[in-house]
Parts: C-alpha cells; structure tokens; sequence
C-alpha cells in the first residue's frame, strides 16, 4: 500500500505518463471524459461519471478490424494484431470496472476477440474508490461496492489530502514498483483513513432498487403490456447504448476507396431502425417497442440467462442523467419487479 | 500566414452546369488557356442540382478546394436553378467558414459558356490561393 | 460490378500529344469494372466505332467509357454507337480528356495522371450507369392562340392552314388588335386595314379557326400536349347566334364613352364594336357605363334590336378546353406618358401620342383621315416629332429601343407632307435607326423628297406659347440652343408589355424579363418557344417588334405548333427526376423549387401491418420535367433522385475524381 | 387561483372525457426533482399525473408524427417554443391543423438543472417548484427561494417567443419577451464569429470530436421530421458509420444545412446533447446569414408562409465573390 | 498466437450458375487449393465481398462433396446485387462455418420429410444431398418444394432430374403460378403439403422457407399430427459477426448464428416470439 499527496499528483501523472499512454478524467467544456493527459490541463477526480466509460479504451468507437486490396489479387491484411499499445487508465470508477469483467464475458469468449484481449492485456487500469455516491448511483444494486474495484490493478482511494494505492494484481503491483519514486508507503492510519472512506462510501445513496428475482421474473414477461407504454417516449437515439459501460453491440462496416479498404467495426445500437432491419426489407423488430424492449430484455434477462445470472447493468447511472426523455432503466426495473427506493 | 509547400499541388474539384460553366471550361480548353491539372470537372445539369453533400464529401475524401460553378443570374438553363444555388451556397459558405474551414477552399463562380478566360482565371486563382493554404486537412477523413 | 469497356481516343495528336495514351489505357485496364481498354486514333471514326461495337460484343461490355473531347461534342454519336451494339444509349459515359485536360495542360506526366483520373470518375459512373427510356404520351391535336392581333391571326391562320383545329382567345370584342388602328405601315406605305382585314375575314371564316373574342384566359393547367384551359367568355349581352351586325342598338345608345380604339379621341357608345370592321362584327354592351347596368333604367338597345339579340341577362361563362400547344400574341401596350410631364402631353390637346397622331392620319379616325389640330381643328404646319419618349431612358423609361419608332416616325413624316401641302415636320432624335429591308430608303425619302427636318437632340421642354407650342433642345450636332414654334408636336412613346402580361405568363408558368415580356427559351436559337414545352410566342409580347418580324414569327410559331402536332406522340427527356416513395415524407420541398410545375402531390395507398394506410408522397410528370435537379438538393432525404445525375452517381464521381 | 399543472389536468381532463380528443400529451413528475418528460394521458382519470413544472421542457411536438397514426386527434400542451415546432409540422405537410387540439402555455423559462446544482447540492435536492417568480427549492434538511431567472436555461434566455404562436385555447395570460433577446439571441454566435479562424476551427473540432453519432439532435428536433433520413441510407452512404471527427462534421453540417430556415429555435438539440455540443450556434448562424441575406424570417411563426431556401428573389445578394 | 475471428480467408469463386431470374449459385474454393474448412449441413458462412461488404449465406453444398463450397444466392440488397454481378475467378473472402447446423445423428435411420419454399432450399440441398449421399442411413426421403412460378425453381436439375431417379426417394413440386411450360401441381406448399398429406409415424420434417410459408406449413403439420419435436425449421436474421458477439440476431437469450438458424419447433416454442 502506497500513498501520494493529492498535490503531487502531476508527478505521479508525470511518471504515469513515462510507463505507457496515460488517460485520465479531464473536463473539456462542459463535458468529463477519459483524455490523454497533458502537462497543463488539470484532471477532474470529483466527477464520477465521465461522459463516456472506458470501454472506449478497449472497444473503440470505431476500429479497423482488417485491410485489404483487391487490384489484381485479392490480399487480406489482419488489423488485430496492431492493437494494444501500452495504455494507463487512471481514475476509472468501481462500476465501469466491474462493467469490464462483463465486457470480457462476450469478447473473451470464445471465439475470442484479439484486439479486445490485447488491449485488455496491454492495459492498466488504476481505479479510483467513490466517496459520496450520486443522486444517479445505483451500483450496489449490482452488488457493487464503491469503495472497492476488484477488477482493477490498481485502486486509489482518495482520503482527503492523500490517494492511498494499493495493487491487486501482479501488473498493478510491477507499476507500483515503477513508481516508487514518487509514492510513500501507506501508514496504518492510512489504511484505517482507506477502510473508512469504503464504508462511508457506500452509505448515502438515494436510489436504491433490488433486481432480485427478476431476470426469472423476466421470462414470462415478453409479451407484457407493459412494452406498449414504455416506448412511446423513446426518441430512438442511442445515448443510454453509447455511454452504457455494458453495451457492446457493432456493425462492420466498409471504406474503400480504389483498390483498397478496410472493413472497420464500430458500435451500433439496438435503438436505431436500420439495426436488424435485413436487405430484403424484412425487419424482426420493426417498431421502436421491440427495440426498447430488447434493450432491456438484453440486460436483464437475456444477458444473465447467457452468462450466469449477471446483469447487464452496473448501475452508473449514465442513461439515467443523459437519456433525452428519462426513460431508464430504474424506471423499468421498478414496474417489472423490482423496487426503487429513495426519490 | 501559411507557407507555400513544396511540391503541394492543390486538387480542386469543380461542380460544373452543363449549359454554361461546363462550356466555358470546354472552351478554356479550346482556346488554349491553360489551368493547374489537379483541376477536375464533375458536369452536372446546372448548379441547382449540387447539393452540399456532394462538397463537403468532396473535401472528406481528399480536395483541397472545391468550386461550383454556374450559369449567371438570370441566365440559367432552367430559368432558377441557380437562383436556388446562389441561396444554398451563401449560407453553407458561412457556415463553412464560421466552423473555420478557410473561405479560400469553398468557392462558388458564375462563369458563362462564353468564358473559357474566366473559367481559366479562376481556376489559377483559387489553385494558388489553396496552393498557399497547404492540404486540407480540417475536413478530410482520417481513414 | 457491370463489365466496363475503355476506349480511349487520340484524337490524331490533340489528345496523344500531351496523354500518354498506353499509361492510361494500362491504367483504366485495371480499374474496378474495367473488363476491356483500347485506343484509338479517332475514336470517332467509323472505325473506332466499329471497335467500340466489337468489344461490346466480344467482351460481353455492359458500360463504355470513352475518353475523348468534351460531351458535349460526340457523347450523341457514342450513344448511338453503343445503341447499335445492343446497349442503352445512356451506359454510355464520356471522359473530358481534350477540352478539360489535353489542351490545357502542358505536362505530359500531369495531364496523363489527370486523364487517367478524369476516366477512372467517367468509369465510376458508367457503373452505376440505368438503362433510361424516353417516355410516350399522347397529343391533343388542337392549339391555342392568345391574342387576336396581327400576330395570334396570323399564326392561327397558319396553324389551321396545316390542317389543326385552332381556338383563337381575343379579350377585345373584335380581333385585330394595334395593327387595326394604324393607318398605313412602312415602308411600302400600303394601307393597314387593307393588308389586315382580309386576314381578320380569313379568320372568321376558317372552319378550323373558332374564335372566342371579348374572352380571357382563366387558368392553365398540364403540360405540353395536354394542356387543360379555362377560358372565361366575357358576358357580351348580345346573343351572338341572334345578332345580324345591324349597328341600329349602337346609333340609338344614349351613353357616349371615350373610344379605346381611337384613343379617346371620339366617342363610342355603351353597346359598341371597336371599329367598323371588327371581326366579328357583332357588338358588345359595355356594363361598366351601360345605363340599364350602372342605373337599371333605359334598354332601349333592347327595344330596337330588330332581331331581339340583347340579353342582359348573360352571365360569364367558363369553358375548359383541351389543347396540345399554346401561342401567347398578347402584343404591346404604348407607354403612358404620366412620366414625361415636360413634353406638356395632357396639358396641351395638340401634343398628341404617335398611336393618337395615326389616328388623325386614319380615313375611319376620329377627322376622317384629315390631319387637325385637336385645339382649334385646323391643320398644322410645323409639327414636332420627339422620338425615344420613354425608350433608351434607364432613368424614368424602358432602358430598350422599342425598335419601331424611327420608321413609323419618318412614315408620319411623310404622311403629314402629304396630307398638308406645306407642312414642315421636325424630328428630333437619338440615333436614327433603319435596319430592314428598304428601311434606310424609307428615311431618306423622308427627308430628301419630303424635307423633314432631323434634329439629333433630346427635347428638354414643351412649352404651350398661346395657341403654339415652342419646343426647346440642344442640336446635338452643332450644339446650338434650338427653339422651335410648332402647332403640333408628335411623341413616339416607348413599347411597354401589355397590362396583364406577368399574370398571364404566371398562369403560363412561363418567364417574364424585368419589362414583363415574355422570355423566349433562347434569345438566339429558340426564340419562339419558351421554357415551358409546348408554349410559343409570336409578336411584341415577347419584345417591340414591326409587323414584319411579327407575322414571321407568328408564322414560325405556327410552324413548331404544327410540327408538335403532327407527331404520333411526344418523347420526354429521360433524364428526369423519380421519386422514391419510400423515402419520400411528402413536404413538398421539391415541389416549390420545381421550375416547370412538374411535381404535384399523390396519394398513396400502401400496406402497414393489416391496415391500409394512406400518405401524401411527390409525383414527377416525366414530360414536364426538364431535369435541372433543384428538385434533388431541396428534398433532405434523397428521396427524389434525378436520372443520369444520381446521388449515387455523383457521389462515385467525387469518391473516384479524389483519388 | 388554481396552480398552472391543475389547469394543465383540468383542460386535459375535460378534453378526454368529452371526446374531443383521445390523447393528451403533456408533462409528468419522475423519479427525480429534474425529471419532468412527456406523458401520454389516453383517459381522464389519468389527467391527474400532469405537472407542469420548472423541467416541463421537453418538446412533445415530434410524438404527434406517431400518435396521429392512431389518434384521430390529439391534445398537445405547448408552450412558446413548442408551439413554433407545430407549425413547422405543419408546414412540412406532416401534421394537418385538425388533427390536434393545441392548449398554449404562455412560458417565461424553465430551469436548468445544471445551475441548480452549481449552487445546492444535489444529493440534497428533494424537489424544485415555482412559485411566481421564484423556484422553491425543498432539501434535505430546509428550503430556499431563489429569483427563477437565475436558474434559466440558456435556450429560454434567448427566447423571442415565449408564447405560443398557434393554439386553440390559451391556459394562461401571455407572459412579456425577456428584455434583450435580439442582443443575447445572437451572442454566443458572435462571440465564436469574432476568433480567429484557426481558433474557431480549433474550438468546432473539440466540440465535434466528443460527437458520439447518438443522434440525438436529430431525432428530438421537429424539423427533422424526414420519414427516412439520409443519414441512415445505405445507398449512397451520405455519412459514415464510424466516428471521425471530418465525418462528424460533415453529418453536423449537412444537419444544420437541412434545418436552416427551418429551425424554430427551441434549443432542444443543443439541451439534450450528451457531449455538450453548442449546436444552437451553428443554427443560430444559420438564421443570421439567411436575415442578413434573405431578408428577417423567423421559421415557425406562421405555417402559410415560404421557407427562405424554397424562394429566391432575382435580386438576392450572394454570399460569395460573385465577379 | 489467437487470432482475429472477423478474419475471412480467401477464396475463389469457381463457378457461378444462374438458377432462376434471380437466384445464381456461386461454388467457391480456397485460393491456395486447400479446404476452406469442415461443415455440417446447414451451417452458414460469412461472404464477403470486396469492398461492398459481408453477408451471411447458407452453404447450400454437402460436405459430402468435397472440395468446394456452394452458395446459393438471392438479389435482394446491394451485396447480393453486387455479387450477382461477379464472375468466376473473382476473389472473395470467406469465414465460417457457423450455427449449429442439422441434427444428422438425430436424423439417421429415420423417414424424412423436406418441406421448402424458395430460395429457402439453400440449406435443405445440403442436408438432401448429404443424405442421399449416405443413402443407407436414411429412410424413405420425400422433398416437398415449391417456387413462385416454374421459372422460379432453384436446382432444377436436381429436383426435376437427379434426386427422383434416387431409390426411395420422391420429389413433389408445386408452383403459385401457372404457365404454358409447367405441367406439374399448382398452389402454395402448406395446401399442397395437405394434399399429400404424408403420415407423421416415424418422420421428421425439416422445414425452410419465407416466414409465411413456414407458419402454414407448421400449422398443417400440427394438424396432421406431427409432433414438435419432430419438427425442425430454420431462422434467419440480420447479422454481422457470426459468432454472436455484435448483438442483432438474438431471439431470446439465443443468438440465431451461434444456437441456430436450425431449431426444433419445440425449442422454437420455448423463445420469445419475434422471428
């Protein structure tokens, strides 16, 4: 367990930096988000939120996932295999890091995605605990403490003047060993200081919903009425997929120009029309109550039915804030089963 | 103030009426006066008919300039055509430049089937004013 | 991708000289669609286009390119060569690598790299290249001739010469029009109404030709061959059936108006005819001064009608009429002289216009032909003629020369030595201007044989000098202030378009210029037809003319009426829009762009689910289409797309011409 | 004297009972105190959910694409701004005047959440309610009065009409046009306008490179009313599916092309954009050059009149070097 | 080293039929002579062409014949336009396979009843030929196919020439169209089904064919007696990855190109109904 003055932040950030490409939260405008860091723009470790969760880091927006030519023969060229430069994620959230082990569940399974494993592999994330939820919060819904991120190498706990870091895993603990320079050991009243910010941590919330029961609930309820209502208010945009920590879908796309493209994969969202709709005109979800509601069922019934009972949910509170029309998934945990306390 | 680069040849591709620009440039041709060669015609029926996509992808995949080109008011082929033009392409112009893509790169010119000196003039013109500009490189694809 | 061929063109060393032609050829051989590449020395040639044929056949070619000069030299000839093969003419596309490329550049590496770009953008759209079809539709075989002057009778005679029905619209109860009031024409000085008559009895008597005077055109729906016509028959309140041409009901009216046709310069009455010749020679009751109509009493018209032709109770009526082709011969109004307060016109009876002055001039005018002064009845002996009133005047006239006042004035120059021994004219002028045939002979006599005066010079003032006039200018020659003592002065007022000329060219959907004539398609090579298909102009609507210039356009506008009539059925253009009604939203974006009201709004009727469901969507008549494409930039979701200028299409082209 | 969401749920109420409509679209309380979206009341007993409060801002305008599908005629509460995005419907021919049955509110702002928790602290907010001029402001522990234009939101600062242009029944007495708006309208553009160009482009591709392609503007936006969007057209493919900052551009340009002269100015775009994009300024521009160009023209006033890029006048000047 | 699972191999296409007025079947093999890669009837594979894009096709080839792949393939959108243009030799990419595929243990030693309309026959053949291939496997085999009109009929040649000739075997077709050429029955396939109808005892049906047919054709054989178990149908979906990670062509928890496109009725049952 390490610790570093609050102050000296730009050193750590300055050594960070050294050890692989360093992003970390930065406010540009009005908006928070992973940047890389620059020696003069400070970084925001207040906002909980960052306007996009680091999965961006991992399954970027877009991406070429292979090259070719096609002049006199046709040569197909693998883009994988150039992902994954050394990267540092500094400041990332316990839910966007339980949100990551969710991730690898579709892009780790088999068939496994290269890029994804490489970035993932190439990748260290430095989490930083939560003291005071948000009014948005709902992570412990999901079973998540805000206090902790297990799957992170590193965690940072903020103790008021001081970021007390302790590594979890062996790439956390090497870079803690890189850093040595720049950090002090951890005290025991640090650590006490670290237990108690954990704990406060995870008081205070103002939203507090149970999913307890309700993928099982879920499976009878396809055909609810339920859905009918909900969508109406949707406008079809595909805020709550971009900034959810969990959303993963893509399409593949091509740019070509001559005798040379690239076919890149970059995200798609179940709330767009042209999402299933086939060439043939044929459209399985063809209104925006399917869309809606597959954006939910895929959450919470279909997500945890495929992968061991887990949601697709962290609880950031994301679509909560930025969703156009308030049409959320607290919302639809609520009426379908469970319970939303607080407000 | 940009520099002029070495060797940088601006490609510029222009949006041509049939009825009068696209003759002017044939008769640039006829009468022997010469333009830069990364100076490319796309004919189209008249200038109404450019729509503003057609530019701004012209600028993502690579020109350096691009002009439209028509009939002077009041002699289009089809009687407003570029009347509507002239209403379109003064608002995307501002426009353009107000999200800061240099006024230089977006042209727009009445040069009549009679000008072939014109339509060369202004080619060399606004080769040389993008010349010293360098590349475009606000509006192009990173891919 | 569809089966390419390139075939690349020399043009002997036009194009070789500065393109390397094996480089392109190499180039275009490995393009995306490209099966085939060759050259030629003159791609033109019958041989090269036997080559172009044989690929298409041996290479199974489903596209050409070729690179060559411009379009707009030889892309119909290739056209029809790839017709010959087989192909639709328009899988063919041409690269510019003469006009736009050869001749302009010097550098033989750029000017190659540049044609090999130019050819890759021509393949580019070859390839997404449709097979475009003219479309047919049928005509209806009978015109319309707007305006019963000079010019609508004489195209309407022509017309019905070629054997088509032919409706003849006159808003005045008689045809004839200006050409009716003038008393003899220049040059040849023939006698006016002995030249037009007979053409206004022709007319009468034509069984083609029906003629619908004291009428106005309503409205104008359709397009070329398919018009549909309102046509608003004015209540004449004489039973035209009934009517004998007696004349009795219009000596016995008691109401007593100014005469248009003569100016104001005598009186016509309530129940008229224009003139004594009208055609037809049946009178109308004017309501707006008629007393049974302004104060419900007198119908004495009624009481006297030995044929008991009056019917006060006629209403207007509306017929619609179908018609395949349209003539506007609306003619011209004289200028009216509210400007021109300085030349003393109103002030002073004998300041007279040049239409007035023709009147005096006229044996059936207002003095029966004898030249008078309108303030004392006697006859004039130095008359003043001011030429340009209202004409080449940017500040307060037309800026045009309404073309006919330097002869029509030497004609009145002449005239007035003749009528009156001794009288002595003055002509002040700008620039005299004769061009046509005789003109300039007409103008000398004017002043060798008759010793007209020309004065070059502007007239800055018309004083009344008790019962003279003293006209002031500067000889523009000498300089020298003249002031000039007359007892008439003659003003050449300018051609203005006649009063109602724009609202009609709007019902027309036909252009107007600023002045309000009426646009011809092209000032130079179609100067008789207008933007709109299948509507023509004859005479001054479109622009001053003399009586000359009018009968042979009306004549050539009778000529493509008959021309248009005699086909079988009408070819449209196959490069129009098309609306793709799954993407259309029907706001009509399209339709108020649309320069040639070729867009309406449809309905359609289409499946949603199990219901029916209906929703507005654009339609494009393919015939009134023109293909300018404004259409395509103001729909924002492409649904409307125009044929041969794709979206699709032009998008390939910037994506190849980039690379 | 009943608060303005009893009279929103008395019209309601009555319109749905009577049978002049069968839906009703309005506004609703949610979960949080700055939650305030649409509802759709389909029965008079539901009329009692209907609040109007300082979030009832959303633009409910662009539902009645859907709901006349199914409804024969629909209840709409609008208020200044929304009630220019029905005669854009309108105009657009996507709407006809009897379809709907308009009830004006007359607006003098509502509140941005945003300044509301720059000033409390948000955890502790339980709720914020007008009371004339002033939000109450309910906490945790207490409550606090604060004047209301304070808290505006930056699109109701600039608002030219605070009332409702079209309507059928008016709720409420208009409300007076905040002083200065032809000033502040144009503020920010100018403010953008006066850098430099390099600057100007350095400023627009920060803005654009946090563009996520959600779309939102354009789904929320009235003028963008299109059954199909090109945007979302394979063939041709006028935008890019992957995220680059010269395609966003092009996608933002291209949007901002085909609501100029058309856009009403609500501000929804701008408001709702997750990445903060100032997209009001790019509209906004728009509506200066076309004033300055075209002659004064504010879309949305009146559905009968000529958006400014159908027209053309022989004798326009044009924005470019014209020799 | 793994590696990237969007990666398509390359491949030849050698030949290209043209089946219907549009329909063309496309056989392809690996540029460098090699299998492409091991099947079963019924999988599906990844076509891409380039630089239009990639589309997921039914192999309509057994991989009893081997050395080649076959698509059959459909004009409907602007890959399938494109490729209808293509001719041989053309390179293309190719990844796969993918889905389940047919039950063919399953299947053995039994009485089996093809159903299919269409274009729909893609995956049938593969299954059909595979059968017929290990003819002694398999019970009586009886085809049931039927197209919009005679013109319509993909794989005449096997349908109207090589699989009656098979023992055991019986091919029944029907059009919805009559014409002059066409002396066979006319009406659509769930009443011509009907008409036959064939005894349930000791079948299975394996079904594939625009939703419409498919939902008639499953009602008669409901009522005809056959059990959901018995009976196997295909899915189709949009689809961009194959190997169900981008998300669209879920039905219910299962990802048609991982757990499908071949399903029995009575797992069909089991899913949400939005197929």
């Amino acid at each position: 367990m390490k610790k570093i003055a609050k102050t000296k932040l730009q050193e750590l950030w300055r050594c960070l930096s050294a050890e692989g490409a360093l992003y970390l939260p930065v406010r540009s405008d009005s908006v928070v988000d992973f940047a890389l860091w620059q020696e003069d723009v400070p970084a925001d470790l207040e906002t909980l939120n960052t306007f996009l969760p680091p999965k961006k880091f991992y399954y970027p927006q877009t991406e070429t996932v292979l090259k070719y030519e096609f002049g006199e023969n046709l040569q197909l060229l693998d883009a994988s295999s150039q992902a994954g430069e050394k990267t540092i994620l500094f400041g990332v959230r316990p839910c966007d890091t339980a949100a990551l082990s969710l991730m690898d569940k579709v892009y780790l399974s088999e068939p496994v995605d290269e890029a994804y494993r490489r970035r993932r592999e190439n990748t260290v994330i430095i989490a930083l605990g939560c003291r005071e939820p948000e009014e948005t919060c709902f992570c412990q819904t999901f079973d998540i403490d805000p206090g902790k991120a297990p799957g992170a190498d590193l965690l940072a706990i903020d103790t008021g003047t001081e970021l007390v870091v302790t590594a979890q895993s062996l790439k956390g603990e090497e870079l803690l060993v890189a850093l040595n320079g720049v950090l002090q050991e951890a005290t025991s009243g640090d650590e006490i200081r670290v237990k108690d910010v954990q704990e406060q941590a995870g008081e205070g919330y103002l939203t507090r919903v149970s999913v307890h029961g309700l993928a099982e609930k879920l499976d009878t309820c396809f055909a609810s009425p339920y859905w009918d209502r909900l969508y109406r208010r949707c406008i079809a945009c595909g805020t709550c997929t971009y900034l959810c920590p969990t959303c993963h879908c893509f399409d593949l796309q091509e740019y070509a120009a001559g005798h040379s493209g690239e076919r890149v994969r970059c995200w798609d969202a179940c709330m767009f029309t042209d999402f299933t709709q086939m060439a043939g005109g044929h459209n399985p979800r063809p209104t925006q109550k399917e869309r809606v509601r597959q954006r939910f069922m895929h959450k919470l019934n279909y997500f945890p039915r495929q992968h061991g009972g887990e949601y697709a949910c962290v609880g950031c509170g994301r679509c909560v804030r930025q969703c156009p029309v308030n049409l959320d998934i607290l919302e639809v945990i609520r009426e379908m089963g469970g319970a939303v306390d607080g407000q | 103030m940009p520099v002029t680069r070495e060797g940088f040849e601006p490609l510029i591709v222009a949006f041509c009426c049939n009825w009068c620009s696209y003759a002017g440039a044939d008769l640039a041709g006829t009468s022997r006066q010469p333009y830069p060669s990364n100076v490319r015609v796309i004919r189209v029926p008249c200038s109404g008919r450019v729509n503003p996509s057609f530019i701004i992808r012209a600028f993502q995949r690579g020109a350096d300039g691009v002009l439209v080109a028509g009939c002077h008011p009041g002699d289009c082929h089809y009687h407003s055509g570029n009347y509507h033009a002239r209403r379109r392409f003064t608002i995307l112009k501002q426009l353009l430049e107000y999200l800061g893509i240099e006024p230089e790169r977006f042209q727009v010119r009445w040069i009549s089937g009679s000008e072939g000196a014109k339509f060369s003039a202004v080619m060399n013109e606004l080769t040389e004013n993008v010349r010293k500009l360098g590349q475009n490189r606000k509006l192009r694809d990173a891919r | 991708m569809k089966r390419t061929g390139v075939f690349i063109c020399w043009c002997g060393s036009n194009i070789a000289a500065t393109v390397d032609i094996e480089l392109a050829v190499a180039a275009a051989k490995n393009m995306p669609g490209v099966v085939f590449a060759d050259q030629n020395k003159y791609m033109c040639s019958e041989i090269g286009q036997e080559i172009i044929k044989e690929a298409i056949r041996s290479h199974r070619l489903e596209r050409v390119v070729v690179a060559s000069c411009s379009p707009r030299m030889h892309e119909n000839t290739f056209r029809k060569t790839v017709a010959a093969a087989g192909l639709n003419p328009y899988f063919l596309e041409i690269a510019n690598v003469r006009e736009q490329c050869s001749w302009v550049h010097k550098d033989k590496e750029t000017a190659t790299a540049k044609a090999i770009a130019l050819i890759r953008t021509a393949v580019a759209k070859a390839l997404r290249n449709e097979a475009l079809f003219a479309s047919e539709l049928p005509i209806e075989r009978r015109a319309l001739v707007i305006g019963g002057g000079i010019a609508g009778i004489q195209a309407a005679l022509d017309i019905a010469d070629s054997g088509f029905v032919v409706d003849l619209v006159e808003k005045e109860p008689s045809i004839g029009g200006r050409m009716a009031q003038l008393d003899k024409t220049f040059p040849t000085l023939d006698c006016s109404a002995c030249i037009l008559t007979p053409k206004m009895v022709e007319v009468a008597q034509s069984e083609k030709i029906t003629l619908f005077t004291y009428a106005e055109i309503e409205k104008v729906e359709g397009y070329v061959g398919n018009f549909t016509v309102t046509v608003r028959n004015r209540a004449r309140s004489v039973d035209m059936s009934k009517c004998t041409g007696c004349g009795d009901c219009m000596l016995k009216c008691p109401v007593k108006v100014d005469s248009e046709f003569d100016l104001g310069l005598v009186k016509r009455r309530a129940i008229y005819t224009p003139f004594p010749q009208a055609v037809p020679n049946k009178p109308a009751i004017d309501r707006e001064h008629c007393r049974w109509f302004t104060e419900n009493k007198c119908r004495v018209c009624e009481k006297i009608c030995p044929a008991g032709a009056i019917d006060y109770s006629q209403e207007d009526e509306l017929m619609t009429v179908k018609y395949g082709a349209i003539v506007a011969a609306t003619g011209f109004d004289p200028k009216k002289l509210g400007n021109y307060g300085e030349y003393a016109y109103g002030k002073h009876p004998d300041v007279l216009t040049s239409l007035e002055f023709e009147r005096l001039l006229n044996a059936s005018g207002p003095t029966a032909g004898k030249i008078l002064r309108p303030s004392n009845g006697r006859p004039p002996k130095n008359v003043a003629f001011i030429q340009c009133v209202g004409s080449r005047d940017k500040a307060k006239g037309n800026p045009y020369c309404a073309k006919v006042c330097c002869m029509y004035t030497a004609k009145h120059a002449i005239l007035l030595c003749e009528k009156v021994p001794g009288a002595r004219p003055f002509v002040f002028y700008i620039d005299v201007r004769t061009p046509g045939k005789d003109y300039e002979e007409f103008y000398n006599r004017a002043y060798e044989e008759y010793g007209a005066t020309y004065i070059k010079g502007n007239v800055s003032k018309v004083f009344p000098d008790g019962d003279k006039l003293l006209v002031r200018s500067v000889d523009a020659l000498s300089g020298a202030l003249v002031e000039l003592e007359v007892e008439m002065v003659v003003l050449a007022n300018s051609v203005d378009a006649r009063a109602g000329a724009k609202e009609l060219a709007q019902k027309l959907s036909i252009t107007t210029n600023a002045f309000n004539f009426f646009n011809e398609a092209h000032p130079k090579l179609r100067p008789v037809e207008t933007h709109t298909a299948g509507i023509f102009l004859a005479g001054t609507c479109q622009g001053p003319k003399d009586i000359p210039e009018t009968v042979a356009q009306a004549s050539a506008a009778a000529m493509k009426v008959t021309a248009l009539l005699g086909k079988d059925s009408l070819l449209s253009t196959p490069t129009v829009a098309e609306v793709d009604e799954k993407l259309c939203t029907g706001d009509m974006s399209c339709l108020v762009v649309c320069p040639y009201g070729a867009i309406s709004e449809k309905i359609l009727e289409e499946r949603r689910g199990r219901e029916t469901v209906r929703r507005k969507v654009a339609e494009v008549n393919m015939v009134l289409c023109q293909g300018c494409g404004a259409c395509t930039v103001a729909c924002r979701p492409g649904a409307i797309n125009l044929k041969g200028f794709t979206n699709e299409q032009i998008m390939a082209e910037v994506e190849a011409i980039c690379l | 004297m009943s608060t303005a969401s009893e009279k929103l749920r008395a019209s309601a109420a009555e319109a749905l009972a009577c049978g002049r409509v069968s839906l009703v679209l309005g506004w609703r309380k949610k979960d949080f105190w700055w939650q305030s979206p649409v509802a759709f009341v389909e029965a008079a007993a539901e009329a009692e959910q209907l609040s109007f409060d300082p979030f009832s801002v959303y633009n409910p305008v662009k539902y009645l694409l859907e709901a006349t599908e199914c409804h024969e005629k629909v209840g709409v509460f609008v208020k200044g701004c929304d009630s220019r995005g029905i005669n854009r419907l309108l105009q657009d021919k996507r709407l006809e005047r009897e379809q709907v049955l308009i009830f004006g509110l007359p607006c003098s702002g509502k509140a941005d959440p945003a300044k509301i928790r720059a000033v409390f602290p948000a955890q502790k907010i339980r709720e914020v309610a007008q009371e004339g001029e002033e939000l109450l402001v309910r906490l945790t522990d207490g409550q606090e009065r604060v004047a209301a234009a304070d808290f505006l939101l930056e699109k109701c600062l600039t608002c030219r009409h605070p009332n409702p242009v079209v309507f059928d029944e008016l709720l409420w007495e208009p409300v007076p046009v905040r002083a200065g708006v032809d000033v502040s309208r144009f503020a920010r553009v100018n403010s953008v306008a006066q850098k430099e160009i390099l600057e100007r482009y350095t400023y627009w591709a920060r803005q654009f490179d946090r563009c996520i392609r959600c779309f939102a503007c354009r789904n929320t936006c009235p003028a963008c009313n299109c059954r199909s969007c090109i945007f979302d057209q394979a063939e041709p493919r006028w935008l890019g599916k992957a995220s680059d900052l010269a395609d966003t551009m092009n996608y933002q340009i291209i949007r901002a092309f085909h609501v100029a002269g058309r856009c009403f100015e609500c501000g929804e775009c701008e408001r709702i954009c997750p990445a903060g994009i100032p997209l009001q300024e790019m509209n906004r521009r728009l509506i200066m050059d076309i004033d300055k160009y075209f002659g004064p023209y504010e879309a949305g006033l009146d559905a009968g009149d000529s958006p400014p890029l159908g027209t053309y006048r022989g004798e326009d000047p044009a924005g470019f070097d014209e020799s | 080293m793994a590696s990237n699972p969007l990666l398509p191999q390359v491949a030849v296409v050698t030949d290209v039929r043209r089946e219907t007025p549009d329909v063309k079947t496309f056989r392809v093999e690996a540029a460098d002579g090699r299998e492409l890669f091991a099947y079963r009837p019924g999988q599906c594979a990844m076509v891409s062409l380039f630089p239009v894009g990639e589309a997921l096709f039914s192999i309509t080839s057994s991989p009893t014949r081997i050395g080649f792949l076959e698509f059959s393939i459909k004009e409907t959108g602007v890959l399938t336009r494109a490729l209808h243009e293509i001719e041989a030799g053309t390179e293309i990419g190719v990844r796969g396979p993918y889905g389940n595929g047919f039950p063919v243990d399953f299947l053995r030693g039994k009485d089996l009843l093809f159903i299919g309309g269409g274009i729909a026959l893609a995956p049938l053949r593969s299954l059909i030929n595979y059968c017929l291939d290990n003819r002694d496997d398999y019970g009586r085999v009886d085809i049931i196919y039927g197209a919009r009109s005679s013109r319509d009929l993909v794989q005449r040649e096997e349908l109207l020439v090589n699989w009656p000739r098979i023992r055991n075997t019986g091919v029944h077709l029907t059009v919805d169209v009559r014409s002059d050429d066409w002396d066979g029955n006319v009406g659509f396939v769930p009443a011509f089904l009907e008409q036959l109808n064939p005894a349930p005892e000791g079948k299975v049906t394996v079904t594939c064919g625009p939703p419409i047919m498919i939902k008639f054709v499953l009602q008669s054989l409901a009522k005809m007696g056959y059990q959901p178990e018995d009976v196997i149908t295909t899915l189709e979906m949009k689809m961009k990855c194959g190997i169900g990670k981008c998300g669209r062509c879920n039905i219910g928890d299962k990802y048609v190109c991982k757990s499908g496109p071949v399903f029995t009725l009575a797992e069909l049952q089991q899913l949400p109904n939005e197929y």
